[in-house]
């Protein structure tokens, strides 16, 4: 259902740092050429199909920046990803259609695994998780957080049905 | 302590009994499965006669004892059990007939595991789709932007299942060749096991019967 | 984007994101789905203008490599417009899903809001769906297959009659209701008995 | 849909449940009772105090009927289940429950409490058991990588339970990662 997918299309309109290779008529404000030379921030679903066109170079979007991957090595579950990308997993995925990065790759797979744990935890309570650990919920981004709302929402069922009897 | 794998693997000993655990087996598949797996015809033909068995003999036993005693009581349970599993295993293969309409349509072979209502029901359903993309928006864009199947860079309008999304599994027989879940990877299938892996590295063990989603 | 591209389809797939959480469909958008359809023939129209001037009328071949900025502006309004007609598709396939899940489960407050929020199309597409689980459902006439999905539990309750009611037809027979009597019934049978205080249920 | 949304890549506990009402237990008939034709099944002729093999949820039926007494299985004897419980807490691995024992011992434990012996230290050996195996299970995550994560003697209801997560999961790195080998 990837064409169907929202979550998908939304993660395809993260803006892309790009350069200009050549003058683009219509690509500024409204409908302005932008001159060969200058720096753009596009769409990932335009930067691609022109980047592999040679229409444009892309350049490494501040999620995937070097401090931000310090900061996710060095300590994972105190990184707000939220603020920095709000579909930061599904980005990646996106990237790395259009550059090689095996790092990249690693980066988030590591980050996620580790995340992924806190949130199991913040399921079985997602208020308390809140109170508690509010810059780590807040942070969350958005698969993430249909990550938490969907094992919360299994772990709602399960208590209701320990909780019900046979009669 | 050897109970668990043998009791739940024990085969069902009588044609009834092995039509409802299989038809329990196949709606569980299908749940789980990301494909639409081959219409369970014999087994769903075999119980809905049963079924229907069953509730003449409960209609025909009214204004008698046997009616309300706790006979009828136990007969009209299981009945609701097995219309339950029946409606639940029909309505998951509806579900992904809307969801993958065009892909099945367009695949032949893919075709072929729809019984013939599901396959009127597709054709149908797939007019009535086409008629509300056409009226809602589809006839007022540029002639060739009218289509409903083109690709666009990696991702096509026709939206098939993602066969390496990863399933839960239970070996039902023990797999003598080791199975390659990745490069360089490989995994060996007990029975008994329990696996999270993707649903591609399995499929053909799940129709076969070797592996049960769970 | 700066030149507004794209725009109003993300707005139908905000809208959507909400919608995917939802028991109800929010109203439909018309206003901006004809605001991308606008958008879509205004880039067709540009393109075809980019073309046109090119090739003097469609008289001389076009070559990309000669008109790199020329053929980057055609790239551009055609992703574009394949990126809009994904948008409608999503918007549209998300809110029809909506549709067939009430067709089969129901649902109070998307029964409410069938009238307001569905257009002509969705409202058309309703009818035509339910007609087609209707055809579906006939040849399966002993399952109901538009009942709950919930396992069975609980078919029988044990009841005391406390005010006599006389002989009730169910589906598999009479059965006499006579004061300070008990019974083992079939709960579906009984219901409104219940509520009305003709009986009352024992745990 | 044909199905409701939060059906479509899971089961919910009622489910997981009314699979286990399919599997068979013993029971001692308290009156006898003639073979009864089932769709899924014939129930044997019951004579008291003879023992008879049915499925859970017949046996739940007729003892909520007071015409059966219903033998817990051998694994719910207090004995077994010390010895699992001490398993439980000395493996990293799961300890060998029978793959439905978490609903059935729901369903019994409900409605037979009668029937079992000692019932309240076999409810409070259950309880320990399954937080043991809730926490392992949380470690598993850590485990979880694109490819496959064994998990043997995990129960029905148990898999249930982390589904969503792991499964989420897993498909996301996965995805990840076959976008990384194509490039």
């Amino acid at each position: 259902m990837d064409y169907y997918d929202i979550d998908g299309i939304l993660s395809e309109n993260q803006k892309v740092p790009c350069t200009c290779n050549v003058s683009i008529p219509g690509l500024g404000h409204e409908g302005r050429e932008v001159p060969a030379g200058s720096k753009v921030e596009l769409p990932f679903w335009l930067a691609e199909v022109l980047a592999v066109n040679s229409f444009v170079s892309i350049h490494m979007p501040i999620p995937f920046s070097s401090v931000v991957r310090n900061a996710l090595k060095a300590n994972p579950t105190s990184v707000p990803l939220r603020d920095i990308c709000s579909n930061y997993y599904h980005f990646s995925e996106n990237m790395l259609h259009v550059i090689s990065d095996e790092q990249l790759a690693q980066l988030s797979l590591d980050t996620l695994r580790k995340r992924a744990l806190l949130i199991a935890d913040g399921a079985l309570n997602p208020q308390g998780a809140l109170q508690q650990n509010s810059d780590f919920i807040n942070g969350l981004d958005d698969f993430e957080k249909y990550l938490l709302r969907t094992a919360h929402s299994t772990h709602r069922s399960l208590t209701h049905w320990q909780n019900s009897t046979n009669n | 302590m050897d109970w668990d794998v043998d009791e739940l693997l024990a085969e069902p000993t009588t044609e009834v009994e092995q039509d409802y655990s299989s038809l329990c087996t196949q709606w569980l598949n299908e749940r789980m499965a990301p494909e639409l797996l081959p219409f369970a015809e014999d087994v769903v033909t075999r119980v809905t006669e049963r079924l229907r068995a069953q509730l003449e003999t409960l209609q025909s036993s009214i204004g008698t004892a046997n009616a309300t005693g706790y006979r009828s009581v136990l007969i009209q349970i299981e009945l609701e059990r097995i219309k339950f599993v029946l409606r639940s295993y029909l309505r998951t293969r509806l579900s992904k007939i809307d969801d993958y309409g065009q892909y099945i349509q367009a695949n032949p072979s893919v075709l072929l595991n729809l019984s013939s209502t599901e396959r009127q029901y597709l054709l149908r359903h797939q007019q009535l789709l086409h008629r509300h993309y056409m009226t809602s928006f589809l006839r007022e864009l540029p002639m060739k932007m009218n289509k409903l199947d083109d690709t666009i860079g990696r991702t096509s309008m026709v939206a098939a299942p993602d066969m390496d999304s990863p399933v839960f599994c239970m070996v039902n027989e023990t797999i003598e060749e080791n199975l390659r879940v990745a490069e360089n990877e490989y995994v060996t299938l007990d029975r008994g096991d329990i696996l999270l892996l993707k649903y591609s590295a399995i499929a053909n063990y799940v129709r076969a019967g070797a592996v049960s989603l769970i | 984007m700066e030149n507004g591209l794209g725009n109003q389809s993300n707005k139908l797939i905000q809208d959507s994101r909400r919608t995917l959480y939802l028991d109800y469909l929010p109203p439909y958008q018309t206003d901006t789905v004809n605001e991308v359809i606008r958008e879509i023939r205004t880039a067709e129209r540009e393109s075809l203008g980019i073309l046109q001037a090119l090739t003097n009328g469609g008289e001389v071949a076009f070559n990309p490599m000669e008109h790199p900025s020329e053929a980057s502006s055609l790239l551009m309004f055609h992703t574009s417009n394949l990126y809009n007609k994904r948008c409608l598709m999503a918007y549209h396939n998300l809110r029809l899903r909506s549709i067939r899940q009430y067709c089969w489960n129901g649902g109070k407050r998307m029964e409410a809001c069938i009238d307001t929020s569905l257009n002509q199309a969705e409202q058309e597409y309703l009818f035509r769906y339910s007609e087609l689980v209707a055809a579906y459902k006939g040849p399966w006439v002993d399952l109901d297959l538009t009942a709950s999905v919930v396992p069975p539990k609980n078919l029988f309750i044990d009841v005391r009659v406390l005010k006599d009611v006389g002989d009730i037809e169910t589906e598999f027979g009479t059965i006499s209701l006579t004061k300070n009597s008990q019974l083992y019934i079939r709960a579906t049978d009984v219901e409104r008995l219940i509520a009305q205080g003709y009986l009352a249920r024992l745990s | 849909m044909a199905l409701p949304r939060e059906l479509e890549a899971t089961f919910s506990p009622e489910e997981i449940e009314f699979l286990a009402g399919n599997e068979y237990i013993d029971i001692v008939p308290l009156e006898t009772m003639d073979q009864l034709p089932l769709v899924s099944a014939t129930i044997p002729i019951m004579k008291p105090p003879r023992k008879c093999r049915v499925p859970l949820w017949l046996a739940l039926e007729l003892k909520r009927q007071h015409r059966a007494r219903i033998v817990p299985p051998e694994w719910l004897d207090l004995s077994n289940l010390q010895s699992l419980q001490e398993q439980e807490m000395e493996m990293d691995m799961f300890s060998k429950m029978p793959f439905r024992w978490l609903e059935t011992a729901h369903l019994l434990l409900n409605a037979c409490p009668d029937d079992i012996e000692d019932v309240e230290e076999v409810r409070r050996i259950l309880l320990t058991i399954r937080e043991a195996r809730q926490s392992k299970a949380r470690a598993g995550l850590e485990a979880v990588n694109e490819v496959q994560l064994a998990l043997d003697n995990l129960g029905a209801m148990e898999i249930n339970e982390i589904r969503p997560l792991f499964r989420e999961t897993m498909n996301r790195m996965r995805k990840i990662v076959q976008v990384a080998e194509e490039e």
